[in-house]
């Protein structure tokens, strides 16, 4: 299964509710399916007026099947700004345009590898794609999802594939839902007990706050093991036209900039210039 | 009865008015999988300089009210990639294509303009004066009647291609630099590239883009676009290309009213990839409600 | 505690940096049935010329994109009775006010200033060296270094009151023009008025402002007029006062931390007749959050 | 009575109901009552961003008692570009920004006058409100509605002051509702057969397209009934601050320029430069 071909859709709102103090749910028709790779985004507007201006990035989080040939996305978001709160001021009915699947998802490469799924704040938004995937595929996978307070975790009930025991590590850094501490701290303590051997199988997906990354990347560079993470940037186009959602990765001796949307968001982490 | 579209940029025949705006539309590759890239106009791939080009570093991009700020500084895969790599696979889409040029010194626009010379898909040449985020050349050049002079004479004998001049808003008196860039040999003069802006934090007490400043884009200029346009138009009489906040089908024809021969879209695709399309459908439809058989009995129509 | 919101422009003490802009907040008094005049750092009243004038007929405003454009052509009720009606109500309002200046001649512009030097109740004159929506003077004063050095200088020499010169942005750049205001004895450079635009009607062809061109002011120049505020505070040492499409306390913060000593609320004024005091307080809130005594502190200090 | 004095408030949607093809009805909450004067308006705003830029106008329909000392008004439109068309997406709970009372109403005088109120298409929504205070005071008046179809008539259940036998005339121009003609004609007609005395009596309250003011305005002046004309024009303040909003006016020999917001809406039509 690939992703389908990138499109622009004119979609209308199925759904949009609000979960816990932040997040909202949206769900959206479309003329017709779309297929993803966990980790992959859509531009999304539908606001009238042109202020807010730019489209908004968000992670695909499903994507299905809708009656009569008709497909269907949803979205997690956080209301953080102007444009994530006009689109929680949308209703049901009203238009949503849609240009997706963008960008380059997760790597979930093949047999034999141990994931680490690790999300922060609302960057669960991006690995729980992943998560349903690995799961489809009974690979071997465990996740980490990390918020200040429990309001801002997930619902228990979006977390895909189940909750075999151990295979879902939640924190907060109020203590208020799941162990007490940031996501970033206890990952790397997991990260202490590993055997060489274990750390050298071991593939960290990641999303969330740049700071987390940037620790989790340099603990697992020490260590060997593998890690992917998924970046945000401020993007005008997320189709790689407008060069406006550069970061600078390594590339042999230099660095060159490149684009989020296009090259990304998934980067592998020793790549990047933190 | 299918209104006729096509216009003339001096020579140069296109098969309608719309074309995409320089740096917002990537090499115009990217937009095949939208739709058939061939339809337009022209296409007028990102700022190509003789070197590959790094730009500047991030924040590039900031949104503003109906407009955005960008200080990409001109990353660009350089000219010779451009013919490797991306002319033959624009030829091969059937696009008609535009490179739009830029130096930090004279010698370099003269450099690439030559190179590009022989190649016998590309349609035009714009030259690329008033980039704003570059710290040399660019908007040197498009600030006075005598850069744009100087700039334009030399490329013009560096190419036999058609060539258009792309002029900076950020002047006081824009037509006396078109006319100095038709008087030394311009086929057309495009405008307008950005205007200079600025957005800062005022929480962090930072600026929003790591160059300061910017240039600024989308509908917030189009009244500005608009008026210099139609300034311009007054003016000169080589063909002018109007570019600036165009959205829809009645932005374009806006300025196709004031005297536009053809216009270039540029934020817009951001937004809605299908754009460029969604405006050339929407301009047959009106001429054809409006029963006029060629855009020519429409354009420059503008009443007293 | 409460923060000290006091600013200076030279010898003229402001008890905070938030002003009316002139044209949008007629001559004040408006706005008493919506709250205490009085509070504002300072209201600068509708341009005035030595003779009442009837301005420009209709259609005189059009709604942009994030902005609109006007061409009102300086209605106003002449310099005498605002003498006689006015500037008594103003006093009595317990208002600190400025008036803004307009002639179509220099001896016109020195006229008016002279005529208001005698009037003990006004904090400063500001003159309106750049409206672009009449024929004479305005602008073309605004449009050089030379201009503005002549206008400011016999101004200068017309009145002992305060006096602050308003700046165009239709220029290549506004800091030379700045800095020939200052030379000239400005005591203060306000800056930006409207941005020449247009706008048209596709399909009754025709202009929307009876002018064909008008201003266009609003939230989409602010990063225009905060990239020249930015410019010219970094070339002057006198105190720049910023407008344009200021909305929101922090609009204001954005102005005030690019070095600007007072800013003016413009087109705000009419979405929201409560604009003013709002970012008034919204300021004051802001700098008691980020416990800042003095607004001093945080002017001018945005970060490199 | 007598109306507020104007202010800036923050209103809350109770009710935005579409009626027949294109009127919208909304009814907003407010922090106090306002008192109106028929043919006084509101600038109306309420939609995020700042795409529009300008409140619009809109005449006050009514205007109420809520509950618990608030104040509630009504607006009746018609949606014809981006602002109305948004004001028509809002939903009860929404925010609406309104500054009013503003402008002149009509001068609905003393004894002993006749009225006629005309309003052509959704002018209806300015001169209902002055048909309401006459049948109030039990005034003699008739009223006079034209559109060009059917569904552009208001619903006959929102006529103020019941439908007494020969009160109220509805016309359309494709005659597929009440008689058929324009309302120009109708009023015209109507006033071919007055006597002198009559038409000294006679005030005429309109409301309508510029060239239905302007043909009624002249028919008036020949015949010397007075009429007082409701106008509208592009208006970024509405409450005199911009001067963008004026009309010329006949002042003795000259001509001047007036603000439709502040010395009108209503004017005396025979100062008006037609
Ligand atoms: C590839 C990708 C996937 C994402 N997926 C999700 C998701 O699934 N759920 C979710 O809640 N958020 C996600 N984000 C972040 C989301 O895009 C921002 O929160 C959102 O754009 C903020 O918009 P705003 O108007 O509310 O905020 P404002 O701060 O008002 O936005 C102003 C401008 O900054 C941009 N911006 C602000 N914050 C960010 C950010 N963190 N990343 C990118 N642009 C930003 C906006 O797009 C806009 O152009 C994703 C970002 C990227 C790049
Ligand atoms: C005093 C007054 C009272 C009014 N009362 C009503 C009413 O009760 N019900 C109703 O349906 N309409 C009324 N109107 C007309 C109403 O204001 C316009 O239909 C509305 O502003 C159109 O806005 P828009 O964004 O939908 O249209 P657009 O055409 O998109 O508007 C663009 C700009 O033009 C202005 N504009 C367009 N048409 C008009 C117009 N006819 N009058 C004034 N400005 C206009 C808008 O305000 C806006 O600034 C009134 C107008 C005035 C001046
Ligand atoms: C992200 C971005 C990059 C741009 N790069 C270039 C460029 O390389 N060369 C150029 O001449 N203009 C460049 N422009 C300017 C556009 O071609 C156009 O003149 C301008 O954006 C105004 O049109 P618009 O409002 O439709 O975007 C760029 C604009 C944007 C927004
Ligand atoms: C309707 C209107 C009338 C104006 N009249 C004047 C004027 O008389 N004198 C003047 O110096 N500026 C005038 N201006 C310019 C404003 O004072 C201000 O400089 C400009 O609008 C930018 O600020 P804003 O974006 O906050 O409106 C006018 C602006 C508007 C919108
Ligand atoms: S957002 Fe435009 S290139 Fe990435
Ligand atoms: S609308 Fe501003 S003066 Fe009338």
């Amino acid at each position: 299964m690939s992703p389908s071909r990138m499109r622009f859709a004119a979609g209308r709102i199925v759904r949009n509710e609000g979960h816990g103090e932040i997040f909202y749910r949206l769900e959206a028709s479309l003329p017709e399916p779309v297929e993803f790779d966990p980790g992959q985004f859509a531009m999304v507007s539908g606001w009238p007026g042109n202020d807010p201006l730019l489209p908004r990035p968000l992670a695909i989080f499903r994507a299905g099947q809708g009656t009569k040939g008709k497909g269907t996305v949803e979205f997690v978001y956080k209301v953080v700004g102007r444009g994530t709160a006009l689109l929680s001021g949308l209703h049901p009915g009203d238009p949503l345009s849609l240009t997706l699947p963008l960008g380059r998802g997760f790597d979930l490469g093949k047999d034999g590898r141990r994931y680490w799924l690790v999300g922060g704040g609302v960057g669960f938004a991006t690995v729980f794609p992943a998560a349903a995937m690995l799961a489809r595929r009974r690979a071997e996978y465990e996740m980490f999802l990390g918020s200040r307070t429990r309001d801002q975790l997930p619902p228990k009930e979006w977390t895909p594939g189940g909750s075999a025991a151990g295979r879902v590590h939640r924190c907060t850094e109020d203590g208020t839902a799941g162990s007490f501490g940031r996501v970033t701290d206890i990952v790397k303590e997991r990260m202490a007990v590993l055997t060489e051997a274990e750390a050298s199988r071991l593939t960290i997906l990641a999303c969330g706050p740049r700071e987390m990354l940037k620790e989790i990347a340099r603990a697992a560079a020490s260590l060997g093991a593998g890690m992917q993470a998924a970046l945000e940037n401020h993007m005008a186009c997320g189709f790689g036209v407008c060069w406006g959602c550069v970061v600078a990765l390594r590339e042999g001796e230099k660095t060159g900039y490149r684009r989020v949307c296009r090259e990304g968001p998934v980067f592998d982490a020793r790549e990047v210039v933190w | 009865m299918t209104p006729d579209l096509a216009v003339s940029l001096g020579s140069l025949r296109l098969k309608n008015p719309v074309m995409s705006a320089s740096g917002t539309f990537g090499y115009g590759l990217e937009f095949a999988p939208f739709y058939d890239i061939s339809r337009l106009g022209a296409i007028v791939v990102k700022g190509l300089s003789l070197a590959p080009a790094q730009g500047n570093p991030p924040g590039r991009i900031v949104e503003t009210a109906s407009g955005m700020l960008n200080a990409i500084g001109l990353q660009n895969i350089g000219v010779e990639r451009f013919l490797a790599d991306v002319a033959p696979r624009l030829s091969d889409a059937g696009a008609t294509f535009a490179a739009n040029i830029y130096g930090r010194t004279i010698e370099e626009y003269e450099a690439v303009a030559e190179r590009l010379s022989g190649l016998a898909s590309l349609a035009a040449i714009e030259v690329n004066a008033s980039c704003p985020n570059v710290k040399e050349g660019g908007m040197a050049f498009g600030a006075t009647p005598e850069g744009i002079s100087l700039l334009t004479g030399r490329v013009r004998r560096a190419t036999g291609k058609p060539l258009w001049v792309k002029l900076s808003p950020n002047v006081a008196d824009i037509a006396s630099i078109a006319a100095a860039a038709e008087d030394s040999g311009a086929d057309a003069v495009s405008l307008i590239n950005t205007i200079v802006g600025m957005a800062v934090d005022h929480r962090t007490r930072r600026a929003r883009l790591a160059n300061v400043t910017g240039g600024l884009s989308g509908p917030a200029i189009k009244p500005v676009a608009l008026r210099m346009v139609w300034e311009v138009c007054r003016r000169v009489k080589i063909p002018v290309i109007g570019i600036g906040g165009i959205q829809t089908a009645s932005d374009a024809l806006e300025f196709l009213l004031v005297g536009a021969q053809a216009v270039q879209v540029g934020t817009a695709n951001f937004r809605n990839p299908m754009a460029c399309v969604e405006i050339l459908e929407g301009i047959e439809a009106f001429l054809r409600e409006e029963r006029l058989h060629d855009i020519g009995d429409y354009r420059g129509k503008l009443l007293p």
